[in-house]
């Protein structure tokens, strides 16, 4: 039987690369790619603790399926902000994403 | 005797007992039972699909006034062995400048997304992979492989026409995907179950008489998932010449067209559990296994060759029409659909079976013709305000 | 060690590295691949904690849709794709050092917690996870307004997705 | 014993089986590269540039809206598998959410979004 830990332990660890990620890339869709293992991380310690929980109760299914959901359509508006800069300004580069910055 | 009963069981604990005899721990001989069964099915399916593209050539040709290969062996069935032999024997090339890695596992992944699927279909009513109990979901999930798979082949080709047909092909398969989960909905709500082996215990009356219109969206939605035509722009050999797999040759070629047949013949399969009563017919079922496995490979066939005869019948349709028609005429007539039947089940549970039959029936045929209706008088208008524009040319 | 352990850590390492590979390689169609191996990693690891239904759904949505509306994003926006250049922003240290330190940090009050060492009940016989789970969804006592909510929140999303990118004037 | 164990054999078997196949065609068959035979089948033309060409927004278009109503449907499922047992407002409520994301769907085509053109 694989104990608590492991999980939570393997969660904790993809949860850091995918702020790595998303701290270090210039590309605006690998930022992106980032905040998708940030949440499955996420995913993953609901559904350990439905299962080391009590399995009868399905609030940790429940919020990994909204999880699902807040996923969806986070990939859909950021990605779609992200062809509409790169519309108007020919660049998916971060950096040089500015046009709010003083 | 109990051997023709109920074959998978005797031959599991036969060997079990083998096993555990040399001193194996029973989960891992369990595992590894199962492995050799699965081992078996799909060696089994590999053949058949050997079968299934003489099958195919046979049919075409019958179709188009032609006798098919008939010089190896006797109607020509030796004919798809020298193929195999032929694509064994065939330089792989690579062409330059293709993403090596990808290129050399997409078609791996194509034929293993059909393969999988052979996990959720019972084929007997003891002999099925695993009744796992989001069945119905399972098979969406292995098409989402078959997806990626040929999406990695058209862009791992460093091919334009590879990757414009991966790009079409991928658009029309997730777009046909969302009526086609619509319709997966309707025996989820008829059985209450997404285990196929649920969905045909309870299939007492065939669903396709509670829901015609669903088995019908389900096929054009098969057929578009299976990229055959009328569906198969990706092909278009006038513009892309054979789309995602240009480039690929010899077995690796063999794979992506091996896996689209026996992809067919698999949604025929799914076709008749989910909506013809898979293994049963008339109680055959009961007699042994084997008729049972006989029925649903017969039923199975059915449904192959009416993919057929629409592929070898119907001209290719352009993607514009065909999103068209899945975006604004088959995603919201399964959203209907789906209304009609859940509403319809909650009303008529508990009443006599032939009113909920009848009920059932009648509203698909409703929602149909209702469809067809809409869908007449809005072309009308858009054909009038086509004329109507002429006139006014001819006019000045 | 159990069998389910040596899977576990398998399917942990594969899932890590491939996770690795979505952060760190250069051709963003091949970071997008990665990232479709992460996902299954964690399908498998749903797959191990008996969740069925989050399984199924992790490959439909995220390896069906997310990661191919991903691919398709690249190649729109493929000026940028050139491999060249850097793919690190100048702060790229300062970016490991905080994911080492979150890393260390979770661990660490992990260790300090006594539910770690948990071990899971026997997962009940019959118990049908998926029906369970619908009943949660629309029972009024359950969760049927985030149910709700999110098909709206989806709706908007599409609704702002489309708007922001495709506006035609 | 858990279920899946026995689908990660049919993944398992179902990679095996294809990478025989080529494997086995891959000793069988002759090995003999050149430049010629490695350019890019382009209907004997020469090919310029590599094959990231610009490509329609649309497909997006497409790919986004499909995620959203996946997403969806998906929902759906453990409702549709409980409905008989809820009776008539489960049902509504059901009807309620695919009414919401009809409206996302009228929406888009009313944006001429769906056109292919």
């Amino acid at each position: 039987m694989v104990p608590l830990s492991w999980y939570l332990i393997f969660a904790a660890a993809l949860f850091s690369i995918g702020m790595f990620g998303v701290l270090s890339r210039r590309n605006a869709i690998a930022i992106l790619l980032g905040v998708e293992l940030m949440l499955n991380a996420v995913n993953i310690n609901l559904a350990a603790f439905w299962r080391y929980g009590n399995v009868l109760h399905m609030a940790g299914q429940v919020f990994a399926v909204i999880v699902f959901a807040v996923a969806a359509a986070e990939v859909a508006v950021g990605l779609a902000l992200v062809i509409s800069v790169y519309r108007r300004r020919n660049t998916v580069i971060a950096d040089e994403i500015d046009l709010m910055k003083w | 005797m109990s051997f023709w009963n109920d074959p998978l069981k005797v031959a599991a604990d036969w060997l079990l007992g083998i096993f555990t005899g040399w001193g194996m721990p029973v989960p891992a001989a369990n595992i590894l039972i199962g492995f050799l069964g699965v081992l078996i099915l799909i060696s089994i399916l590999m053949v058949l699909d050997i079968g299934l593209v003489w099958v195919e050539r046979k049919v075409v040709a019958r179709f188009q006034d032609r006798i098919g290969p008939n010089r190896l062996g006797p109607f020509g069935l030796i004919q798809p062995f020298a193929d195999i032999i032929k694509l064994m024997i065939k330089e792989d090339t690579t062409p330059g400048g293709a993403d090596k890695v990808v290129y050399n596992i997409a078609p791996m992944l194509s034929m293993m997304s059909v393969l999988i699927l052979w996990a959720v279909v019972p084929l007997a009513p003891t002999i099925l992979g695993v009744d796992l109990n989001i069945g119905v979901l399972y098979i969406i999930a292995a098409g989402a492989i078959g997806t990626l798979s040929i999406i990695m082949g058209g862009w791992s080709s460093n091919n334009k026409y590879a990757l414009i047909g991966a790009f079409r092909q991928v658009a029309v398969m997730i777009s046909f995907e969302i009526p086609m989960l619509a319709t997966l909905l309707i025996p989820t709500i008829l059985a209450g179950s997404m285990g196929t082996a649920a969905i045909i215990e309870r299939q007492d009356v065939w669903y396709v008489l509670l829901s015609p219109l669903g088995a019908l969206i389900f096929l054009v939605a098969a057929i578009a998932e299976l990229g055959r035509a009328p569906f198969d722009l990706a092909e278009g050999e006038s513009e892309l010449v054979s789309g995602y797999n240009i480039e690929y040759s010899g077995m690796k070629f063999g794979m992506f067209y091996a896996g689209e047949l026996l992809h067919a013949f698999t949604f025929g399969g799914f076709w008749a559990i989910l909506f013809f009563g898979g293994y049963r017919f008339l109680g055959l079922e009961q007699v042994s296994p084997f008729l049972a496995i006989a029925v649903i490979l017969f039923k199975a066939f059915i449904g192959y060759w009416l993919i057929m005869w629409v592929r070898y019948t119907l001209l290719r349709i352009r993607i514009d029409h065909m999103l068209a028609f899945n975006w604004k005429f088959l995603t919201p007539l399964a959203f209907t659909l789906i209304i009609v039947t859940a509403l319809m089940h909650a009303l008529l549970s508990g009443t006599p079976a032939w009113l909920y039959l009848a009920g059932m029936f009648l509203s698909n045929i409703l929602v149909a013709w209702s469809a067809l209706e809409i869908a007449r008088s809005y072309s009308r208008r858009e054909r009038e305000k086509v004329d109507g524009k002429k006139a006014v040319e001819v006019g000045h | 060690m159990t069998g389910e352990q040596i899977i576990f850590l398998v399917v942990a390492f594969v899932t890590l590295f491939a996770g690795l590979m979505v952060v760190t390689a250069r051709n963003l169609v091949h970071a997008a691949l990665w990232l479709v191996a992460a996902l299954f990693g964690v399908a498998v690891t749903y797959a191990l904690l008996h969740a069925n239904f989050l399984a199924v759904v992790q490959v439909v949505v995220y390896i069906g849709a997310i990661a191919i509306l991903f691919i398709f994003a690249v190649m729109l926006t493929r000026k940028d794709m050139r491999d060249q250049g850097p793919q690190m922003n100048k702060n790229w240290w300062l970016g490991a050092a905080l994911a080492v330190l979150t890393f260390g940090g979770l661990y660490l009050m992990l260790q300090g917690w006594s539910g770690m060492s948990r071990t899971a009940a026997v997962y009940p016989s019959g118990f049908d996870a998926v029906a369970e789970l619908g009943n949660e969804l629309v029972s009024p006592a359950g969760y049927v307004l985030p149910f709700e909510v999110a098909s709206v929140l989806l709706v908007a999303a599409l609704v702002g997705a489309v708007y922001v990118a495709f506006n035609r004037k | 014993m858990n279920p899946w164990v026995f689908v990660g054999l049919f993944f398992l078997v179902g990679l095996i089986i294809p990478l025989g196949a080529i494997g086995v065609a891959w000793i069988l068959g002759p090995k003999k590269p050149n430049p010629i035979k490695q350019t890019t089948y382009e209907c004997g033309i020469e090919t310029v540039g590599d094959s990231w060409v610009q490509f329609k927004a649309q497909y997006y278009i497409f790919a986004l809206v499909f995620l959203i109503f996946d997403v969806e449907t998906v929902f759906l499922f453990p409702w549709a598998v409980k409905l008989g047992a809820l009776g008539l407002f489960a049902v509504i409520e059901g009807i309620i959410f695919i009414l919401i994301l009809v409206a996302g769907l009228v929406y888009t085509w009313r944006k001429g979004m769906l056109e292919w053109a």
